[in-house]
């Protein structure tokens, strides 16, 4: 069998696992060893990648295994990863499992909790790996819905409304993907054939451009709402602040992510004349809303706001990047979710954490945390510096990538663009440095904080393989960006003609 | 008349002893009437599986009555909705001051399931004009079941007057048609085409006459006060098994018999649907009664039915039945759960189901489960349904259609998060005690989860389906 | 100026001029009556056009039954020649509009169409005919609607009575 | 005698379609249960007339106006038997058979 | 010979910086220090020697090639952009190994005394580690993209050390003002890296540098705005270091850094860091010099200005570490000039030799004085020149050393000072009178202001002292001695034979004519000091007090801070970033709230129809019906 149906199995004998089993305490024992094994298989995964391509295989999809599944829609079970969707997969198992780790303290409904937690990343690997649009969107779907509850029931604040206003607005996102993906269905064949969902299989297809033009928007939007594409970002904020720590993770770290990857596999990658001649349009939007969200974020007074717009901003970028359609952007943009992914997530569990003990988010409450929980501020500083983009983080070799790459397309208005966007840095370093010099240092604001108690082990444990994992990427990002330049050669071809 | 015509017509002749021993069975137990339910149910039990067995096309009584492998399977659909309807009332029916009421329940179920059996394999629409009124009469009569609740006499009345009308509206344009082709044969008709502006208006108000029991708007409006006046029993029964009855109905007639004229009633059912959705949706949005919210919730999921007919070949059919199946199961479990807390606590309102979830973990995932599935997210099959629906209408390249449809399937989320909410989410400090369900019901429970969680993986449904197309 | 038409137009009068009388009055019992005018009108019609059995069975089951049966109804809810109050201007306004606004529509469509006889020799009404088309399970044969309205009536006949069975819960 | 030559069909069709939306009208704007019954009757006899005008006029040689007429007036005996059972009831719960004081269910 | 061991030198104040960073905490603070300090010995040792290596492995006359000693693919842009991550020895970057590794090592075994019993002290030496290992990391880049993220570790590693005492709000805000104020320039810097090398197609020194190489042939045929496309990246790229060198206007971080500790303002703010900005003109001189000019010409006439405007400040300021640092502008105001108005080559490059020698001259005495500074502040427990005085009784070493520090900047010969302003005097000369004349005055200005400072602190009146003060220990005093001696002796380094413009060597000869006017002016300036200063008397006043708006404004720089602050909170924040978050909440996020709202408002509006009269419900039935019809009727 295909080796990356465990990436499914793994899940679900862990949910299965976690229903069956009686008493609470064993359920986050068994989610802590279920993530851990997902995790260790997605590293095996990328070792067999690796050994895959060394032994000469040039496929552009690595362990391709395809059934029929409705054959009168010739809708297919097909899997297959390339470097993106493995680096992808690596992202969301590190975060899964420090997402794990980060809801130790969970308590009330535990064993609900982790069910959804881990029905949600379920939904995220099957999106990663399936190369059919049917069961991508199944996926894609999966993944989303379970927010609802874990908002609605383990979040804080106006949780009910941000929930609903957070599926709502996702699942408007989805019926426009819908819509699109229902039309390149129907263009599959476009000289005659049999219609497919494969997506491997329309890209060989040209679709009719003027196919191309009524159904690209549809789908980038569709994806752009998951990536937080101004103006449909709203649902962000309020969804972020007001879901426990573990799903504010999950959600900015991982499902975020979906829609760019969707908005460049299935947008961009199936209809390239349309993505060409429309990109203008969302370039726009996406540079307003990488500066955007940067100017935002600075205003903001809740820890979670303030990381919310930064998402804003930095997502934004991927998708900037996406749309210049070069090696180098494209590149940069999967560094970029990945390192966002990872560093959005490690604020998430510090801001988490931090909630935990002061039961407040607002940064002018608090400060001077530096001193009493030093381990905690420490973390948060270099999560802060990896959004500045400090060299030797994830950040910087994300950011440098795509400005790079943007700089390749030499016309005024791309340069322009790419101008704005770069002064983001600038405006990060703001917002960033003012949380850092609120919140951590200075003098301590309030005496009764002087009696909180730094991180336990389990916040260790997932601060640690986020930090660990950011450092990774920042040092040697070589092998990363090779893993992810590898498959657009052929990706872009289109591109290339344009 | 041979042996084999009786056995190609099982069902109805079956069904017909099944009325009998209901007489018998009135007159005869007097006060306690738990054994009756039980008989009844298990025998019918039995005849929905016989109703299963095999059986080659046939024409009978002068092609008056069709059979084939299609309308078995319509049928056969019918036949497990009722089985499950009647598993979930057995508690209510036997509760024994209701005792009078039992056989002539039954006896009107049996008749209106007939009724609609007719209609399905009429071979001319006298059968089908009979169908719909066996169908409709003692329906009214059940709606009315209630004797001791004004609201129940009211619903009886209002279903009764309006589907009157309707079904004269019906026949007016049936005697049209009489009149353009000169025979209600199917066999004949189909042969037949006229587009004068006569033809359009007789299949118009044909197409009104049956989408008042699909409960299309605006003929839809005396389905919520029905819904809500009748005894849960029936208006499970109206949501799925009528609803379906009418649905297959207007599918045989318009592809079978006025195939060639799809222009027609392509363009009318277009309107319809959409009104429908975006009303329905519109009506359900603020519900607090659980009835009147599956009501107009029923009313959007009626909308998306008649989607399927955009697509005028064996795709639009397969997916129009293929969705009613989901639908059917997904409603039947929603509404055995009300039932079970209806018996318990006879509370109706939503609000009485906050915190539901703390004490009845089971039911409410029961619950979720089935809602998520009416509202067509994934992985149970009513996200299958919607999207086979959503591709045979861009099959035939409305896809303005499709994004309207595919908005109001996202408004209709708003309202089934709505119940999830109340069940999950909110706080209550005295929620309802732990109800526990009889065999029965859990039976019943198990044939739907299975319904709902099955289709959709298994392809193989939906082939079937189409193969028999 | 023959005398059938003389009998049709007398007939037809009497069909529309006593249904609008019945629908108008608000005496109860006298609209009954005129209903009950107007089905005889109509089953004159059946004479004419010589279906004698079903202008029989039009008496009886309609004059004879449900116009009786109405009668009894009204009496038992109502008190006899009471005035029923007269109907809201509005729902008077909207009803009649859609009444003739459907009457328009049929007839302009029903005109236009041109309607086109067989020509086939008719056969003979006669109650040997309309027997063994009633018995019939071949073509034409209406042995099974026969069948099933006598389940329809059986059913409509016990429902009718639980409903108005004095319940004794 | 042929009444063809006499009478042509549209005048039965007019006919019948005048009553017919006679008896709507008194189903739509009569205040009583039973009076709107009784429209409902007259919808129905104006279908009928149709069926037999049909029947006679262009198709002699087949009965099956004629028969669905006839199928049509036992139904509607027993729709309105089934009507009158319902009245009454309604009659007992509410002490009034008037339209407007039958409206509990709404919204 | 292989040099591949320097890597060694940028990898051990790495693993230290890990180490302490990691286990730090773990260990007694004597520990960490000693542990620093003993890894920078080394790393001092080992720079030495490639030094000597280096320079005897070339004969002078036949010039110095670089060496590429290290590189290894770090990540890759595109198949010709690539980021290198190297070690390029050449004349430039080792002068510069020396100068860091040097006053790195003196800080570290100052700060052993001077932060003794400090919370955090281990925090501190990784810090300090982390420093001098990205200053390393940057001086030795083979690569401009290298130098860039160097670059960027040092603004972080200088964030960090000037918010050292992070519980000091003031601390923090100057922290937080210097990082964003050079990232600000940063981002001008990393523009012009793309603009650059999407140009040249290529990140290396060695091909953008190369004078016969296609980058600096290449005729910049695309102009923008009146110049070339090289001319803004170098601009661009200029305004980086401009930032890091804080050339006005972006020099407002600089004093405030002196919020960190005394030692680090030695290392980073005066010594080291400062002049990197200077550092990375001297290390694309040839393309500022052969293809933008016009460049050039901005940095000379920017320097000039910043160097007057800063000199004219110091005179003013009350805080010592103050006036430090806006003599550190001046001075390095004075580097810039001689980039300036340097040309290319052989005699040419007179220029660009002076401002390299005066930045390795710079960087002893301009330590020197802060870590005399330090070991002053040390004694008395204040920055602030008031409560100072008279302190030659009690802390003689101090008072020899900074003495000399004074006559050294002050261009007093034979000290170092002299002979790399002198270059730098005679280079503007020859090049432009009017900048000449500038220099020249600031020359008189700096000593005047030095020894107002001089004087200040040791003779004047004596404040009375809470505890007498008393002389720092030997952890303190020593590193005096020795930067005090590298202060004297540095000038007689033949630098014209090391570090050039086109790293042959050249013969300069002496002149009479520019170095006795300066020395003149700066006795004048001394004496005019001593006048003012000497006693403890009242003229000083007047003087500020007959220039009294002069005085005030250059005492508040010039109000050029609350100018940006201005900017910042009343533009930035509050014309952009508040709107943007109202903007969201009330107008997207509103519209998105608007749609549901309005949705439920209609359902609420349509559910009144649901009358609950039949009639009402057949009306609609029949009307609907007729409705339906007559629209097919009319579609067909």
């Amino acid at each position: 069998m295909n080796p990356l149906l465990f990436l499914l199995v793994i899940p679900i004998l862990t949910m299965c696992a976690i229903v069956l089993t009686q008493d609470l305490k064993k359920v986050r024992l068994i989610s802590a060893a279920g993530m851990s094994a997902q995790l260790l298989f997605a590293f095996i995964l990328l070792y067999w990648f690796y050994q895959q391509r060394h032994a000469g295989n040039t496929a552009p999809m690595l362990f391709v295994s395809s059934t029929t599944w409705y054959e009168s829609f010739n809708i297919q079970l097909k899997f297959g990863i390339d470097g993106i969707s493995v680096a992808m997969i690596l992202l969301t198992s590190i975060v899964t499992f420090a997402g794990v780790f980060v809801s130790w303290q969970v308590d009330f409904l535990r064993k609900e909790f982790f069910l959804s937690l881990i029905l949600l990343a379920t939904g995220v690997f099957g999106f990663f790996i399936s190369l059919d649009l049917f069961t991508m969107f199944l996926f894609y779907e999966l993944a989303v819905i379970p927010m609802y509850l874990l908002i609605g029931v383990w979040g804080t604040g106006p949780k009910v409304y941000s929930a609903m206003k957070l599926t709502l607005m996702l699942m408007g996102g989805s019926a426009l993907l819908l819509v699109g993906l229902l039309g390149i269905y129907f263009n599959s064949a476009p000289e005659g054939g049999r219609l497919t969902w494969d997506l491997t299989e329309i890209a060989k297809v040209n679709i009719p451009v003027s196919a191309q033009l009524f159904f690209f928007p549809f789908t980038f939007v569709g994806f752009g709402i998951l990536g937080a594409l101004f103006p449909f970002h709203t649902w962000s904020p309020d969804g972020h602040a007001s879901a426990p720590t573990a799903v504010s993770m999950l959600h900015a770290g991982v499902l975020m992510k979906l829609g760019g990857y969707g908005c460049f596999r299935v947008a961009m990658y199936l209809l390239p004349e349309a993505a060409h001649s429309l990109a203008w349009i969302f370039i726009i939007l996406t540079t307003i809303s990488v500066v955007y969200g940067a100017f935002g974020a600075i205003w903001q007074k809740d820890l979670k706001y303030i990381n919310a717009y930064s998402s804003v901003s930095h997502c934004g970028l991927v998708l900037f990047a996406l749309l210049m359609m070069n090696e180098t952007a494209t590149t940069g943009a999967f560094l970029q979710m990945i390192s966002h992914g990872l560093m959005t997530a490690l604020f998430f569990a510090l801001i988490g954490m931090i909630y935990g003990r002061t039961h407040t988010r607002m940064i002018n409450e608090m400060g001077g945390l530096m001193k009493v929980i030093p381990f905690l501020s420490v973390l948060y500083v270099i999560a802060g510096l990896a959004s500045i983009g400090l060299p030797g983080l994830s950040g910087f070799v994300a950011e440098m990538t795509i400005f790079v790459g943007a700089f390749q397309n030499t016309d005024t208005f791309h340069r322009i663009a790419t101008i704005i966007v770069c002064s983001s840095i600038v405006i990060t370093a703001v917002y960033i440095l003012r949380v850092v010099a609120i919140l951590l240092l200075g003098p301590v604001r309030n005496e009764q904080y002087l009696k909180l108690q730094d991180a336990q082990w389990f916040e260790r444990v997932g601060g640690i393989s986020l930090v660990v994992s950011i450092a990774a990427i920042g040092l040697a990002p070589l092998w990363l960006s090779n893993l992810l330049r590898e498959p657009l050669e052929t990706i872009l071809q289109p591109f290339t003609k344009l | 008349m041979t042996w084999n015509s009786l056995y190609i017509m099982r069902h109805e002749v079956l069904l017909t002893i099944l009325i009998l021993y209901q007489l018998v069975a009135d007159i005869s137990e007097k006060n306690d009437k738990s054994r009756v339910v039980h008989i009844t149910i298990i025998t019918f039990f039995i005849v929905t599986v016989v109703g299963f067995f095999p059986s080659g096309d046939a024409n009978l009584f002068g092609s008056m009555y069709i059979s084939d492998d299609l309308r078995l399977l319509l049928k056969n659909i019918l036949g497990v909705s009722t089985l499950i309807v009647l598993l979930q009332a057995s508690t209510w029916l036997r509760d024994p001051q209701q005792g009078a009421r039992t056989g002539a329940f039954c006896l009107s179920i049996f008749a209106t399931l007939m009724g609609m059996f007719f209609m399905i394999s009429a071979g001319n629409f006298l059968m089908v004009y009979l169908g719909l009124e066996l169908a409709t009469i003692p329906l009214t009569l059940l709606a009315a079941f209630d004797k001791g609740l004004r609201r129940s006499a009211e619903a009886g009345i209002k279903l009764l007057m309006s589907s009157a009308v309707s079904s004269a509206v019906l026949l007016f344009g049936l005697s049209m048609i009489y009149g353009i082709y000169g025979t209600f044969y199917f066999s004949e008709l189909a042969l037949l085409s006229n587009s004068s502006s006569l033809a359009i208006l007789a299949l118009t108000f044909f197409l009104c006459g049956l989408g008042f029991k699909l409960s299309l708007v605006p003929f839809h409006f005396w389905t919520a006060d029905v819904y809500e006046g009748a005894p849960l029993a029936v208006t499970t029964y109206v949501s799925v098994v009528s609803k379906g009855a009418a649905l297959f109905t207007l599918m045989l007639v318009l592809y079978r018999v006025f195939g060639h004229q799809s222009d027609i009633w392509l363009m009318a059912l277009y309107l319809l649907s959409v009104i429908t959705m975006v009303v329905g949706n519109l009506f359900a949005l603020r519900q607090k009664n659980m009835k009147r919210f599956l009501a107009f919730s029923s009313i959007t999921q009626a909308g998306f039915m008649i989607l399927g007919f955009m697509n005028t070949d064996v795709l639009g059919m397969t997916t129009i039945v293929y969705f009613m199946l989901i639908y059917g199961f997904s409603n039947l479990a929603v509404f055995g759960v009300l039932s079970i807390v209806f018996n318990a606590t006879g509370k109706e309102d939503m609000d009485y189901l906050s915190g539901f979830y703390s004490t009845n973990p089971r039911l409410s995932l029961i619950m979720l489960v089935s809602l998520f599935s009416l509202a067509g997210i994934p992985p149970v099959a009513g996200f299958f349904g919607k999207f086979f629906l959503f591709t045979a209408v861009a099959s035939s390249g409305m896809y303005i259609l499709v994004l309207i449809a595919v908005l109001n399937a996202t408004l209709s989320l708003y309202y089934y998060l709505l119940v999830v909410k109340v069940m999950f989410i909110n706080r209550n400090e005295l929620p309802i005690g732990r109800l526990s369900s009889t065999a029965y019901e859990k039976i019943a429970f198990a044939l739907c989860l299975g319904g709902v969680l099955i289709i959709g993986f298994a392809s193989s449904v939906y082939e079937y389906i189409e193969s028999v197309m | 100026m023959t005398g059938q038409k003389i009998i049709f137009f007398m007939l037809a009068a009497s069909v529309v001029g006593f249904s609008i009388l019945s629908v108008l009055d608000r005496r109860i019992l006298r609209a009954a009556i005129y209903l009950l005018f107007v089905l005889v009108a109509i089953a004159g019609l059946y004479f004419m056009m010589n279906y004698q059995f079903l202008a029989a069975v039009q008496l009886v089951l309609y004059a004879g039954g449900i116009v009786v049966l109405i009668i009894f109804s009204i009496l038992l809810t109502s008190q006899i020649n009471s005035r029923l109050d007269r109907p809201k201007f509005s729902h008077l306004l909207s009803g009649i509009l859609t009444a003739f606004g459907g009457i328009a529509l049929s007839i302009i469509t029903v005109l236009q169409f041109t309607f086109k006889p067989v020509q086939a020799e008719a056969l003979d009404v006669n109650m040997r005919t309309i027997g063994l088309h009633l018995m019939g399970t071949g073509a034409d044969g209406y042995a099974l609607p026969f069948e099933v309205i006598s389940i329809l009536l059986l059913a409509a006949l016990v429902g009718t009575i639980f409903i108005t069975r004095k319940s004794s819960a | 005698m042929n009444l063809q030559s006499e009478i042509p069909l549209h005048y039965m069709i007019v006919l019948s379609t005048l009553l017919f939306f006679i008896g709507l009208l008194g189903v739509l704007i009569r205040r009583n249960l039973i009076t709107m019954l009784m429209g409902i009757e007259l919808m129905l006899n104006a279908v009928n007339i149709n069926f037999v005008a049909f029947n006679h006029y262009l198709y002699p040689h087949r009965m099956e106006g004629h028969f669905f007429a006839l199928i049509v007036t036992a139904i509607a005996a027993a729709e309105a038997a089934v009507a009158i059972a319902l009245i009454i009831n309604i009659y007992r719960r509410f002490a009034t058979v008037s339209v407007d004081d039958v409206d509990e269910l709404k919204y | 010979m292989d040099f591949s061991f320097t890597l060694l030198i940028i990898l051990i104040p790495l693993a230290i910086f890990c180490v302490l960073g990691l286990f730090g905490s773990r260990v007694k603070p004597a520990v960490a220090g000693i542990a620093g300090t003993a890894g920078l010995f080394i790393v001092t040792i080992l720079s030495y020697y490639t030094a000597y290596n280096y320079f005897s492995m070339f004969h002078a006359e036949d010039g110095y090639l670089p060496i590429k000693a290290f590189s290894i693919l770090w990540l890759t842009f595109t198949d010709e952009l690539q980021i290198h991550l190297g070690v390029l020895l050449d004349p430039l970057s080792v002068l510069m190994l020396v100068v860091i590794t040097t006053v790195s090592l003196m800080v570290h075994i100052y700060s052993l005394g001077y932060m003794k019993g400090e919370r955090g002290f281990q925090r501190y030496y990784a810090f300090l580690s982390l420093f001098t290992f990205s200053m390393l990391g940057l001086v030795v880049a083979t690569n401009i993209f290298q130098m860039y993220i160097f670059w960027e570790l040092v603004g972080i590693s200088s964030y960090l050390l000037i918010g050292f005492y992070y519980e000091r709000p003031a601390a923090v805000a100057a922290s937080k003002k210097a990082f964003i104020v050079t990232r600000f320039a940063d981002l001008g810097f990393l523009i012009g890296i793309l603009l650059l090398s999407f140009n040249t197609g290529t990140f290396d020194f060695a091909i953008l540098t190369n004078v016969a190489g296609p980058v600096i042939a290449q005729t910049t045929s695309t102009v923008f705005m009146g110049l070339s496309v090289t001319t803004w990246a170098m601009l661009l790229i200029f305004m980086g270091g401009a930032g890091k060198s804080a050339m006005f206007p972006l020099h407002i971080w600089l004093p405030d850094a002196m919020e960190g500790p005394t030692p680090v303002s030695a290392l980073i703010h005066a010594a080291t860091m400062v002049v990197a900005g200077v550092y990375l003109v001297a290390r694309l001189f040839p393309i500022y010099a052969l293809s933008a000019p016009d460049a050039l010409e901005v940095i000379m006439y920017l320097g000039s200005f910043t160097s007057l405007f800063a000199a004219v400040i110091a005179c003013t300021q009350l805080d010592i570490k103050r006036v430090l640092a806006y003599s550190t502008l001046s001075q390095i105001g004075y580097m810039m000039v001689a980039l300036g108005v340097s040309g290319y080559g052989g005699e040419a490059g007179l220029g660009y030799m002076g401002s390299l020698f005066h930045l390795f001259t710079h960087a002893f005495f301009k330590a020197l004085l802060f870590l005399g500074a330090g070991s002053v502040i040390h004694a008395v427990h204040s920055n602030v020149m008031n409560d100072m005085g008279g302190l030659r009784k009690y802390m003689p070493v101090t008072h020899i050393t900074f003495l000399i520090a004074c006559l050294t900047i002050a261009g007093i010969p034979p000290l170092s000072g002299f002979f790399s302003k002198d270059e730098i005097l005679v280079a503007a000369f020859e090049h432009n009178k009017i900048i000449f004349a500038v220099q020249w005055l600031v020359a008189g200005i700096t000593a005047f202001y030095m020894f107002r400072l001089y004087f200040n602190i040791f003779w004047n009146r004596t404040p009375a002292f809470e505890h007498t003060p008393h002389e720092s220990p030997a952890t303190m005093t020593l590193p005096l001695i020795f930067l005090a001696a590298a202060s004297i002796f540095a000038g007689f380094v033949p630098f014209h034979e090391l570090v050039t413009s086109d790293g042959k060597t050249f013969h300069t000869g002496f002149h009479w004519m520019i170095a006795i006017p300066s020395v003149l002016i700066a006795l004048a300036g001394i004496g005019v000091a001593t006048l003012l200063y000497y006693k403890q008397n009242s003229k000083a006043e007047n003087i500020a007090r007959s220039l009294k708006g002069f005085y005030t404004a250059a005492s508040r720089k010039f109000y050029i801070d609350e100018g940006y602050l201005y900017l910042t909170r009343n533009i930035a924040f509050a014309f952009i970033s508040r709107p943007v978050a109202w903007f969201d909440r009330h107008v997207v996020d509103a519209a998105m709230d608007l749609i549901g709202n309005s949705t439920v408002q209609l359902s609420g509006a349509i559910r009144k129809i649901q009358s609950g009269h039949i009639q009402l419900y057949i009306w609609f039935f029949t009307s609907g019906a007729l409705l339906l019809t007559l629209i097919i009727l009319y579609l067909n």
